[in-house]
């Protein structure tokens, strides 16, 4: 029994104008259980439970668990395990290794202790910042790249790999490379801007600036993937829209900010889940950059914080609530869309 | 060869909290090697029935029987039908020869060279055995259609299921294939269920057509009795091109009493109508003639738009010339090429008595059918 | 190596508890994996004595951090040493890189907690033991059988208790009390170096340099924080003394000389220091001096491996070393020691190593190479630089041997966390003397 | 829009009249987007040609030079790369040994579930309960992972003792190291990966599948025959975007195989000590082993960034 409903709202979704017959018919298929019983009473157990299975959760359930099912336990297994236990251990109080955290009073002491830690607070704004500023301007400098591209420029590939490049580039090095760009006296960043007689600037050593800093290095070596999603997004629309805009006499820029990037939008959000997790990577380019668990001052992450916690001074219980909040964070930027794609039927 | 049988079916939906009903208690028996077309605007079910009868829809409610073997709870590989899809489905990878013979490798354990025997003579039938070993997206839209029609008729099955299997093609090509699909199946004789919005497919393809609207059956029969005896207006109005003309009367004694003329009926039309008053009169466009002289049943209008057809005109006439045109109630009639008629004159339409259709104005229902001994056979699409 | 899960003492049977609880409790486990080796016949010794059977055919692991320059030089020569020394005992030295010993505290940490102990891991004694409180074994034994309370100076025995019994052995000593200085930039600014005896003298050398000649006073990396943390202590001991000094890491630090300290401490920050401080390390600093851009620089004496392997730098000629300015006489104590965890996987092997870590051949093979000293008074230092050997001597006659304050024998790990916390946001510029002292006194007192 | 160079009639006109027609074809507004595409290349390659530079520099070069001029002739040396190549040649193998299987299993793996999950119809809140836990796995941080996953490792999946008549044969214990390390990046990698799958599946066409299931196919001829082999695009950037992550990911290593001296030690352990000691950093050195352990990740995307750009498009 097919997904009826997924059928009927691709037909609505997709350009209705061709398409002239639209089922009024709509509605969510759930395969209820209304229909009587199969005939043949005799059949074995299995058949049996498989069917009354199908039933309750729908005709393929059996037959596609075996596909999904144990990747799902898998995944569990390490990533919920993970979670559970970071969970367990943060409504502990337990600290080195002296004896095992007791379960007997789990009480939210270490998530208090973290909403009164100064530290704790500049950390997660620090993160909301790095996540939403970095996935917004990887998002614009990837769009801005793929709208050059998509003009059907000779050498396209080449472009394209280059921008690629820095995404396959490990931490270490390029956290090095922009420690030598941020340089003071003779970095790239400074000498370029001097050349516009703007003064020298502290990148990593002003407090204010330096959160920005470490974005800019990130948005450099992940931009690439959003530049080819884009293009790849640009490519889907069909010519006829760009020569309509342009019939309809919009400037180049009209036409791209009316018409063009509002049918972008499903890139943009598949493109600004991948860049999270980039987001979410930004540890390790810090722990390159400074060479330990402690970033410049004012460019600490809950990550950070996170590691310093638990493996610098041993406060496991601490450190986890950093991790759980951390991975809580993440679900509420994250977790908007989630519910958005279910209520439209496309999860 | 099978019969097929659908007894009061009915499928609804969840959508949030309120439940829509998309097939509203259908019953049709299909037999052994008929065409039956099933027809109806955008949205009426048809496409949701021949889904359950394929199995690709669960069935709310009713019995569903292939061969009197009821085959509600049957998974659709096992009830041995194949279905051509609206948008061929064919399968981008694998040349023409794998699609066509992939049916076969999975639902039999026929040998290969026994399928690649099966595969070739379809080919053949079909004119297009050249194009076996070439990929679907080198093939034009009707060589695509060939190939999904082939792919279904190769498996031999019970039951031929065509989801508007035309509507991608064009015009000239898709006349030719409705020729080609109705010899096909007259040779194959397979059970075929054929579901379309295109009225001139129905007419000329089915044996039988089954009419649906808001989900509800509103007839089966064959396209003449449709077309000339309609079971309700909707049927009336959706077969015929220019469809055809209906004005509310009121039955007063032995006269209909419209807002633009009056129509004297005789006993035979009045003992139809039973006790219903509120009534509604319907005449064909090509059932309307010009004649010279008013009367009971002839009316002075004046011709308000011509529109030349080639072999026949269409012709818009007003009742009264002082209304202006888009109010005043129009009757639309079908002349031949050469009756010379131009705008604003006014000629004399005659409504034959034997070719009127009464319906009751609030059910919709055909109290009274034109008689059929002096029908015009050929029906004006 | 077989896994010896001997269940030994009473905790690390909770342990197991909550291990079995949070496992199960997380998802279905795959059916495959066994749940927690069942307990060997390990017998139920306190948590400081070793199990009874360890099987002796298993090499014994040592981790360590030393992973490139010289600690990589030091550690290989430690090992041929030892297989010399003792070659029916197959030593697995396992170096983990990265992140200047923050990857190999990780990696401790991590097996520590899976009840999967090394034989044996580098570390610093002293406050740093009080981290893996309970988990260390005891290595009386060791420092009974060879001897070391009457070889070692007297703060190497204490920093090496925890409870009441030895935990781990001292295999060498960089100090901290140190002031490097490029020779030809330091006449050609006229300063007579011997004379610096107190930070304000140095302070004034600074100016001098600063007037005479275009190089960098003093060169500090400041990409991270410890290099500052680390220069305070220096200044603290130089400014106010050892008493007030040891009162300050005791915890009842007069305010008075803490603030002095930062004050002076920002007077050489805020204007004798290179302005791209803050996006170096310690390599370029110490390139600075190597190459004559700069004059000074604070540093442990690792600072002179760097030199040692720079071309035609020599000690006097090119570089020269003066205890920091106030703190004669004095020797700040560094201890890279290896310390011996409880329900050690090989406690005959790691015995063996332990004793081998404190012995003669072992100190002088590592620390030739490492640039740092030997712990034993009774070492001979022929085969050392004249640079190492006055530093021995220094390290022998010091009138006060006080603990390092960043390299964990002043402090607990957990308050030098906090401390740098303090530095990272209260004193990498703008420095804010107050918000400093205050930040430092409660750090040490809680 | 400048419009692309027209069709000749015959393909014989010489290179150069060609490149002379496009030339005097170029308006001021194509010129002015070569001159930015251009300027952006630069912006993206000269830091890795400031990382490749040094890597050939000297101890002194490196003072002397700016980080992105080329060494002078006196300051060029290959013996930077010499030793991290010897340095590092072990661990190279090790990580093909498992960032390989590690990658093609997580991708497959990644294919089916998102496939359970979307072409056979089920009941449509559990399985988009299923997803949305899924998607949520995506963002866990790999730090808080590592102590469970020690203890995982350690305590629960004993691999060495499970598969001591492997080492029996003479194959060195810490290779269980490998083992754990591709189990643990196939189980982490499965949210990713399913995720993308999943935005390529469903804009498989329906019918298709439906055509396939009436034809007698069951779940698993249908994934075999026929969205598998349609997946390809999909495949390539799964492949290219998990074998950067899981190559370069040094947290997973560090707690399972840890010890760099051991001989199943991947190259990103080795890398992460190399060059670093207390008394300095050799740029020189580090430089050459970070490109020598990048060359696999940046051969990838060289010769694959063109699939990797249609797969994200298909």
């Amino acid at each position: 029994m097919l997904d009826f409903y997924r059928r009927l709202h691709r037909t609505i979704r997709s350009s209705s104008g061709d398409d002239d017959e639209v089922r009024a018919d709509g509605g969510v298929v759930s395969d209820g259980s209304a229909a009587d019983p199969p005939a043949e009473p005799d059949r074995d157990l299995t058949a049996r439970l498989k069917a009354s299975l199908d039933r309750r959760f729908g005709s393929d359930f059996m037959e596609s668990s075996v596909f999904w099912l144990p990747p799902f336990l898998l995944m569990g297994l390490f990533v919920y395990g993970a979670v559970i236990w970071n969970l367990l251990i943060s409504l502990t109080d337990y600290q080195r290794f002296e004896n095992a955290p007791d379960y007997s009073n789990l009480d939210f002491e270490m998530y208090t202790r973290a909403l009164a830690d100064s530290g704790f607070i500049d950390a997660a704004v620090n993160t909301l910042v790095l996540l939403i500023a970095f996935t917004a301007g990887t998002l614009a400098v990837g769009l801005v790249l793929a709208i050059l591209i998509d003009r059907g420029i000779r050498f396209e590939n080449s472009f394209r790999t280059i921008y690629l490049l820095p995404m396959s580039l490990s931490f270490v090095v390029t956290a090095q490379f922009w420690l030598w760009i941020y340089n003071y006296n003779n970095g790239i960043a400074n000498n370029l801007i001097g050349t516009f007689g703007l003064g020298p600037v502290s990148w990593l050593g002003n407090q204010d600036i330096v959160l920005y800093a470490v974005i800019f290095a990130l948005m450099w070596q992940f931009s690439g993937y959003a530049m080819v999603v884009y293009l790849a997004g640009l490519r889907a629309i069909p010519t006829e829209h760009y020569e309509a805009a342009q019939v309809d006499g919009a400037s180049a820029l009209k036409m791209y900010w009316r018409v063009i990037i509002p049918q972008l939008k499903g890139a943009t959000i598949s493109a600004a889940v991948v860049l999270m997790v980039f987001g979410m990577k930004a540890f390790d380019f810090l722990y390159s950059l400074s060479g330990g668990y402690r970033p410049p001052n004012g460019a600490d992450i809950l990550a950070t914080k996170m590691v310093r916690e638990a493996y610098a001074n041993l406060n496991w219980a601490y450190g986890s609530a950093i991790a759980i909040v951390l991975f809580g964070m993440a679900l509420s930027v994250i977790g908007p869309y989630l519910v958005y794609e279910y209520r439209r039927d496309n999860l | 060869m099978a019969t097929l049988e659908l007894d009061s079916i009915t499928k609804t939906f969840q959508d949030g909290d309120e439940e829509i009903v998309a097939v509203d208690d259908v019953s049709l028996s299909i037999d052994d090697g008929e065409f039956l077309v099933v027809v109806g605007p955008s949205g009426c079910g048809k496409s949701t029935t021949l889904r359950m009868v394929a199995g690709l829809e669960t069935i709310t409610a009713g019995t569903l029987s292939i061969d009197d073997r009821v085959v509600n709870h049957v998974k659709s590989q096992n009830r041995d039908i194949a279905m051509v899809f609206q948008s061929y489905a064919l399968y981008p990878h694998m040349s023409v020869r794998q699609n066509m013979s992939f049916g076969l490798e999975e639902s039999t354990d026929l040998p290969d060279d026994e399928i690649n025997r099966m595969v070739g003579e379809t080919g053949e039938m079909l004119g297009i055995s050249p194009l076996l070993d070439r990929k679907p997206s080198d093939l034009s839209g009707g060589q695509q259609q060939r190939v999904a029609l082939g792919r279904a008729i190769v498996r031999d099955p019970e039951v031929f299921l065509m989801d508007e299997p035309l509507s991608n093609l064009d015009a000239k090509l898709r006349a030719e294939m409705r020729t080609e699909l109705q010899r096909l199946q007259n040779d194959l004789g397979v059970t075929t269920v054929y579901v379309t919005h295109d009225q001139t497919e129905a007419m000329t393809m089915g044996d039988r057509i089954a009419i649906l609207d808001g989900g509800e059956l509103q007839q089966v029969a064959t396209p003449l009795e449709c077309y000339h005896e309609p079971s309700n207006r909707f049927v009336a109005s959706f077969l015929g091109e220019p469809s055809m003309n209906f004005f509310d009367v009121t039955l007063e004694g032995d006269r209909l009493v419209g807002d633009v003329f009056e129509y004297p009926i005789d006993e035979g039309i009045r003992s139809d109508l039973g006790d219903a008053t509120d009534l509604v009169l319907g005449i064909r466009p090509e059932a309307v003639q010009l004649v010279d002289a008013a009367g009971d049943h002839e009316f002075e209008t004046t011709v308000d738009v011509v529109e030349p057809m080639g072999d026949e005109n269409t012709v818009y006439l007003h009742f009264d010339p002082d209304v202006e045109p888009e109010n005043a109630s129009t009757l639309v009639a079908t002349i031949d090429g050469f009756n010379r008629v131009s705008e604003d004159d006014t000629v004399i339409a005659r409504i034959p008595p034997d070719a009127i259709h009464l319906f009751d104005r609030s059910t919709g229902e055909a109290l009274h059918n034109r008689s059929m001994e002096n029908a015009a056979d050929q029906i004006d699409l | 190596m077989s896994r010896d899960n001997s269940a030994s003492s009473e905790d690390r049977l909770t342990r197991r508890h909550y291990v079995a609880g949070a496992g199960t409790l997380a998802t279905v486990g795959i059916a495959g994996c066994s749940g927690g080796g069942d307990g060997g016949d390990g017998s139920d010794g306190s948590d400081g004595s070793d199990g009874s059977d360890g099987s002796s055919g298993e090499p014994v692991e040592a981790l360590h951090g030393w992973t490139g320059g010289d600690g990589a030089a030091a550690a290989e020569a430690l090992e041929e040493a030892f297989n010399e020394a003792h070659p029916d005992v197959d030593l697995q030295m396992s170096p983990i890189g990265g992140g200047g010993n923050q990857n190999l505290d990780a990696v401790v940490a991590n097996r520590l907690q899976s009840d999967d102990p090394p034989g044996s891991f580098a570390g610093w004694p002293g406050p740093n033991l009080l981290r893996y409180q309970g988990v260390l074994g005891s290595v009386d034994d060791v420092w009974d059988e060879n001897g070391f309370e009457d070889a070692m100076v007297q703060e190497a025995v204490d920093l090496h208790k925890q409870n009441g019994s030895y935990r781990a052995v001292p295999l060498g000593s960089h100090r901290l009390n140190c002031l490097f200085y490029n020779v030809s930039v330091v006449e050609d600014a006229g300063i007579d170096v011997d004379s610096l005896n107190s930070p304000s003298a140095l302070i004034d050398a600074f100016e001098t340099v600063g007037s005479e000649t275009d190089a960098i006073p003093m060169t500090h990396g400041m990409s991270g924080t410890w290099t500052t943390t680390q220069l305070w202590g220096a200044v603290m001991l130089g400014e106010n003394g050892y008493q007030p000094y040891m009162d300050f890491l005791a915890g009842d630090g007069d305010e008075e000389a803490v603030r002095a300290a930062f004050e002076r401490t920002a007077e050489m920050l805020e204007n004798h220091i290179s302005d791209d401080a803050s996006s170096i390390g310690l390599t370029e600093s110490n390139q600075n001096i190597i190459n004559g851009d700069a004059a000074f620089i604070h540093q442990g004496n690792w600072a002179a491996g760097a030199f040692r392997n720079a071309e035609d730098f020599e000690y006097e000629d090119d570089w020269g070393f003066k205890t920091f300015p106030g703190a004669e006489g004095m020797y700040t104590l560094h201890f890279d020691s290896f310390l011996y965890p409880s329900d050690n996987p090989t406690p005959e092997a790691s015995k063996t190593w332990e004793a081998f870590v404190g012995s003669p051949e072992a100190q002088v093979a590592f620390n030739q190479y490492k640039g740092s000293i030997p712990t034993r008074t009774d070492v001979s230092m022929e085969e050392f630089g004249p640079y190492l050997q006055e530093t021995a001597e220094d390290f022998a006659e010091a009138e006060y041997r006080p603990p390092n304050l960043q390299h964990g024998l002043g402090v607990p790990s957990e308050t030098m966390t906090t401390l740098n916390d303090v530095i990272s946001s209260e004193f990498t510029g703008p420095y804010n003397v107050d918000a400093a002292t205050t930040g430092f006194l409660d750090a040490v007192s809680n | 829009m400048s419009d692309t160079e027209p069709r000749t009639d015959g393909g014989t006109t010489t290179r150069t009249t060609r490149l002379r027609r496009t030339l005097d074809r170029m308006t001021v507004e194509d010129v002015g987007l070569y001159v930015v595409l251009a300027l952006a290349a630069a912006f993206y390659l000269v830091p890795i040609e400031s990382g490749l530079v040094t890597s050939f520099k000297t101890g002194t070069a490196i003072i002397e030079t700016a980080p992105f001029a080329p060494p002078g002739p006196s300051g060029l040396t290959f013996e930077k790369w010499r030793t991290a190549i010897d340095v590092l040649l072990r661990g190279m193998g090790n990580s093909l040994l498992y960032a390989v299987p590690a990658t093609v299993i997580s991708a497959f793996v990644g294919s089916i579930t998102a496939y359970g999950l979307t072409i056979p119809t089920w009941n449509k809140s559990y399985k988009a309960l299923v997803l949305m836990l899924i998607i949520a796995g995506i963002f866990i941080p790999y730090q808080a992972v590592l102590v469970p996953l020690t203890q995982f490792w350690s305590q629960w999946a004993q691999l060495d003792q499970v598969l001591s008549f492997v080492w029996a044969l003479g194959i060195d214990e810490d290779y269980v190291g490998i083992i754990e390390l591709v189990i643990t990046h196939v189980a982490y990698g499965i949210p990713i990966c399913t995720l993308l799958f999943r935005t390529y599946y469903k804009t498989m066409s329906d019918e298709m599948i439906e055509s396939a299931r009436l034809d007698g196919a069951t779940l698993r001829r249908v994934y075999r025959r026929i969205v598998l082999p349609l997946s390809g695009p999909m495949f390539a950037v799964v492949l290219i975007y998990q074998f950067t992550q899981i190559w370069n990911d040094l947290l997973f290593t560090l707690v399972i195989v840890s010890t760099e001296s051991s001989p199943a030690a991947p190259v990103v352990l080795i890398l992460a000590g190399l060059g670093s000691s207390l008394e300095g950093q050799d740029f020189a050195l580090r430089m050459a082993g970070a490109f020598f352990a990048a060359l696999p990740t940046l051969a990838v995307y060289i010769f694959f960034g063109e699939e990797f750009a249609e797969g994200v498009a298909a």
